[in-house]
């Protein structure tokens, strides 16, 4: 099993949901997260003083997945969040030990989906 | 110092009374300071309508937009303020034609200029200021519509032209002794004059620029996009609706008794009206929705605006109702019918609605509440002729925003640019066109 | 057409007058302008305080719940200026008896109906608009207590019954010429008839209701369920401070030089209460607490309604230092001791303190502000009939409020049901009643 | 049971005026009705300035300060009613001598004690109400200055030497017929009176303070600390642009015909002063700042309230520009280059502004305003006389406040201490001093 | 050791916290996030449109523990968060090669708790 | 390759973002969180009832770095967030599978700078 983790520009949200769905990708958790990467910030003013905004807001996705889902998951990412702009996002991929659905306590594999 | 100042506003009026007796004369002294007194708290009040407007709009519309929405709310009334003394008010009430004034700029009275006001007796600098007023609030009508995806620049020129040129001409056909106040058009405190004034231009405004990223799915199915703060359009409701005492009992622009009927079918209409729009958000949308029903009380207040003076609080109650439930259907139309995207409604509350309470006037009007004005309207057996005079006002108003609203957009569109780049409306206006954000250190979701 | 509109008035004013010389004539008209527009002005200020109960009701409440709560101020309003017009004001001040009026509904005057209000001039209109917004007061302030777990539907009922009902029928007592006014009760704008009956109502309300989930652990201990919007709630306090002086100085229902003095002793109230409160929570919390300080100033404007007209400035400032250490007190006691989950503190702020400031009146009273009326009370040698009356005025409002309150409560449990499922007040209100979010984008923490 | 007050009342007014005839007698009691009235809304709308600056300071600061700054400004207009009738008022208009008044505390009046104010009719406490509200305002000022980092207590400690001391005598010099008076020197609503005591105590106070923490990089350099929530600070201003109609066209303290001119004067001057700093900003950061655009229309404000009974409206304009494009230099002047942090900008908004307009009105002055008083100003050919006299008052009340402030706030810092602790600045004051959170459950950055 | 990412309802923090402490787990952290799990989602409309919200409001917990206390944290928190319905939400364990606690330098096991 | 999850004093982010940048580590992820560790959380108080708040409020870091550099990453994040106190904050390191760039789609050790 893998966890993924990908930070994803915040309007391509709609985007990869759906390729995730086609991907039979149904479960995931969403926050909000400020993002340096290489893509360049802008600047903001305030007050007739300028500070440049280098962390830029992305959103965060973490999915749990089995290992034979690993792929499609990735590939309906990226194809959901693809433009070919910097600042596209990145993905990450960790290993998960273990999972576990609370309410039935089922664990591994099964509790993944 | 204040002191001596008063002493000598003091001898002036005795001068001014001339060889009257003092006690008559402080009996019209007292009733200039009271007519002076009140149109000049109602026009505060008015003025107090702009942060109701400012909080609506941005309250309704999305947090990275919200700076934007109150610079312009800002801006349009300082732009406004400065235009309409300039050239604005002279257009609207200076003596000329039937169409336009032709003098008065710059308040100037060379004697008999502003007779259309002659009818109230406070100072000319009162007047200027109660009217200006009135005029920024039509201007900031059309914001709302036009919000999270206008050029600031675009908006600026936009409210320039509207509080120079556009709201003076068409406010002079009714209220400064032009074509339609000749034909017997009669439209209190403005349903036609100021709100679908605003609400038409708001329309051109919005199918011009067309719906934000988002509003429509491919195929054509509108998507809501929430507002961002409920509790703060609902201030701003709040302040309308007290704002708007000011706006209808002080059209009267003298101190009569008649405002506490004027105050009471304005509010009856706002209550009925938000009951209305309440409960048909219920029965289409299966639950009480709290914009919409915000939505609802505001329409009562335009649609009562041009009846106020002239109906009983019964018909008041019945012109809000058919308000409320006519600004929730007309809302869903514009959104899903005619797909244009109007993010608070502005279009359905001020135009569609502002129509309606001018119409209402022609249908509810009764000759007792202001004898030798409007006479009986349709239901009770005036016949169709108030009615008719009152439907070529509303077309005439209608047909000049459609034209003047699309050369005009139509050359800030060319000259300055109408929408920001797609780039900037998903990112947030605030951030780039005004380089801030309105809640710093918020953790907001921005996936819109 | 204002003008022709104005012109007739002015003819109208004439023939009222009759045969009477030009002058009298005018001075007389003068008087009716000026006291109309006070009347109304005041009636606006006070119309503004439901945006402040609205912004300090929402802001101390949490954020899930904040749609809901806005939609209920939004909805009580709506439905009390409807049902104060049809029946409420012709039960409080239509012609009767001691216990009800019996005439005046639809603001129909057969010709004396609204005898007991003809000590003002101002015209039926301005006096219904005014004693409305009054009603609607007493009406809103029950939802802060009864605030998020209340089923809108039992909540919009409740208001109905309210402000059709209990409100005017006790306001006749004491307002409506009926057995309280009768015995020499005095109340000049209403710490008892309005606010108390606000208060007790929320009592019954929240009793009825039970605490909110989480608000008591298992032990029975108190846990702090903090507002989401402090700001929010600030600036509700300053509204209704603000409109309070629409509310205590606009009761005269005419100018009268007099509410320069009712001003002051309602703005030192509110001053000195909200420094008590604020020293009482800071010896009981070891800090100064922002909501309690807020409450202080509420429960200083509630405690000098009643009395603001009949004591000098120094008793009014003793009035609101008593009332903000009791409001402090109240709170915690009914938090902690009566376990009453009132997440606004309106049951103390309202009842207890309104209950305060009727009493006090009988201590403070002093008979050279409004000579020949409430003569000197306890404290300036007037022994204790004043003040017996007034604790009798109490004591037959709050069973009243009781009384009506359960059998009202009872009823609308037993037939709509008067609080939300488990789940509901979990998820927030919001949700489940509107289908809508307030802060929309906003990450906010729902652990509660 | 008004009704009984009411007539007593009547009989009252009727008594008062002896054996005059009746007619007569109402001209001048109506005429009395008249001036309380308008005088005690416009001190209502001048309270109302308070919620303005509460919101405009809390918005304009971080979010974990927002508490505090709410608890400040609630309890420096408590505090500040509650001296100022203690002693303030006494200080400022009791009789005495030409620096301060020696009597007239608690309102004391032993005949002729308030001379200084017989220029206006209204009761005794109408006009205490009235000058309280602007002494409130001249003390709230300093609260956005001292923002973030001032320790709860010393700020107290401040409000009550300014409300009771400081203020009432500079105001004494002026207003209570004290040796500036003497001089002719002018400010009809207070530029200087009211704002620039304010601006500049707020500047000692900033000064004594330090920046806060993060303000300048150990290189110097200036580093913004954004407001947290613009849109509350967008109504703070529009509220106390609505609210400064009662502060400048209340200053006649008389119903005049003459406060339409001022209305549109103090109204243009907000206006171009709005778009000036907006395009002022516009050229220096490249983009139009929302939060220096708000404080142009404040500043503009604070500019024509001592000229606004005595310039053209055109004057108002040319004062409005002035100030917009000075208010946004300053605040960048005093950011990075004295580095004075003043997180709202209130020194540059009321102190250096507020000397512009005093010294503006020696420059637009015309007679024809209020013939007899102030004559000519420079710019009209009245020469340099006005000018000088408006410059020596600027300078005074400077040197007053630079004086009395450092001692003032030396001994705080001595004995109750000024600042917060760097840990409690860094966690916020909210929680330290108050234990509170202002928006709780919301995920907020708090990395500042 | 291993990070444990914890994803329950809201309303069982509480819970969760107490069971956790009673099982000798103090340090964990916070967030919030929406989630996409088996639950379904609700109805929210907004001027007479309707969307389907599910996103639905989690709380994600993360607490690092050692090897031998994985097991009774995870029961703790299956005993807090735990009610049997769907929604209850998920646990994932991930193993976890260091962890450092920044005051003192401490690494490994020892800085855990 | 691995993932640095990195809770700090909020009031630290600035500093710890230099001390990142000059060991040439410029990416990184930043999110807020409440946690509750060995320092002591405060009192607060709401209408006279008190409660401990013991979830104070932590910045949340999360880096990816290759395994050559994370060495430099963990000195530059002690470096920039410590002080000494209780409070300062604490470092986890989790093992990292993949990374994915997704506007190139590279892969690997290329993806994560
Ligand atoms: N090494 C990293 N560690 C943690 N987060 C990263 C890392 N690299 C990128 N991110 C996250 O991914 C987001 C997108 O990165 P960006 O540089 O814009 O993508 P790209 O390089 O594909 O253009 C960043 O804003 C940041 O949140
Ligand atoms: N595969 C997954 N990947 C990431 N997050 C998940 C996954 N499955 C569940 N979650 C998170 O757990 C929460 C609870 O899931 P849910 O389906 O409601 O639980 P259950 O299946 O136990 O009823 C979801 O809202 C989501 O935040
Ligand atoms: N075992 C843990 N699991 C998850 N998060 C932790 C753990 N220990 C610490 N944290 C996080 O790190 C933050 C700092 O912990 P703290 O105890 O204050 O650090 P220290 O022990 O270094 O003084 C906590 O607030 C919490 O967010």
């Amino acid at each position: 099993m893998k966890l993924i983790i990908a930070y994803i520009k915040p309007e391509k949200l709609d985007d990869v949901k759906k390729a995730l769905s086609d991907a039979n990708v149904f479960r995931m958790s969403v926050t909000n997260s400020l993002g340096c990467g290489r893509q360049k910030g802008y600047t903001e003013s305030y007050r007739g003083l300028t500070s440049e905004i280098n962390l830029l807001k992305k959103t965060r996705l973490e999915i749990a997945v089995n290992d034979d889902a690993v792929k499609t998951a990735l590939s309906a990412l990226l194809q959901g969040a693809q433009t070919g702009e910097i600042g596209d996002g990145k993905i990450f991929v960790v290993p998960l030990d273990e999972c576990i659905r609370i309410s039935s306590g089922e664990t591994g594999p099964e509790a993944i989906g | 110092m204040k002191k001596r100042f008063l002493m000598v506003l003091l001898v002036l009026m005795c001068c001014l009374a001339g060889g009257v007796a003092f006690a008559e004369d402080s009996v019209a002294s007292n009733k200039l300071s009271l007519d002076t007194v009140w149109v000049l708290i109602a026009g505060a009040l008015v003025m107090f309508m702009q942060p109701g407007f400012a909080m609506l709009e941005s309250g309704f519309s999305r947090a990275k937009n919200a700076c934007n929405i109150l610079m312009k709310n800002l801006m349009d009334f300082a732009f406004g303020s400065f235009f309409f003394w300039i050239i604005g008010f002279g257009l609207m009430f200076g003596a000329g034609n039937a169409f336009f004034g032709t003098s008065g700029f710059f308040l100037h009275d060379a004697g008999g200029t502003f007779d259309s006001l002659s009818w109230t007796i406070v100072p000319l600098e009162a007047k200027y200021f109660f009217q200006l007023v009135f005029c920024a609030t039509a201007a900031t009508i059309v914001s709302g519509a036009m919000a999270e995806r206008t050029k600031f620049t675009a908006y600026i020129a936009y409210s320039i032209v509207a509080s120079a040129l556009i709201y003076p001409i068409s406010g002079h056909w009714v209220w400064g002794g032009g074509w339609l106040a000749g034909l017997g058009m009669f439209d209190f405190a403005g349903s036609t004059v100021v709100h679908s004034v605003g609400g038409w231009l708001a329309m051109v405004g919005a199918i011009m620029l067309g719906p934000r990223i988002g509003k429509y799915a491919p195929d054509g199915t509108a998507k809501p996009i929430p507002g961002h703060n409920i509790p703060l359009g609902a201030l701003g409701v709040f302040i309308l609706w007290f704002g708007w005492f000011g706006f209808n009992a002080g059209s009267t622009m003298a101190a009569v008794a008649d405002i506490g009927h004027i105050a009471s079918t304005t509010n009856i209409a706002a209550a009925t009206a938000a009951i209305a729009a309440m409960i048909t958000s219920w029965i289409i949308g299966k639950k009480p929705d709290p914009s919409l029903s915000m939505n609802g009380a505001i329409a009562g207040l335009v649609a009562i605006t041009a009846p106020c003076a002239f109906v009983s609080i019964g018909s008041a109650a019945l012109i809000g109702i058919v308000a409320g439930v006519l600004v929730v259907l007309s809302i869903i139309f514009f959104d899903r019918v005619l797909r244009i995207d109007d993010p608070v409604g502005a279009i359905s509350v001020h135009g569609v609605c502002g129509a309606w309470g001018t119409f209402a006037l022609g249908l509810f009007a009764q000759d007792m509440f202001a004898p030798g004005t409007t006479g009986n309207g349709f239901f009770f057996g005036g016949g169709l002729k108030l009615l008719g005079v009152q439907s070529l006002g509303i077309l005439a108003v209608f047909a000049w925003c459609m034209v003047t609203g699309f050369v005009m957009f139509y050359l800030i569109k060319r000259f300055i640019g109408l929408r920001v780049s797609r780039k900037e409306e998903l990112r947030g206006l605030d951030i780039d066109e005004h380089g801030s954000e309105a809640y710093n250190g918020f953790q907001i979701f921005s996936n819109q």
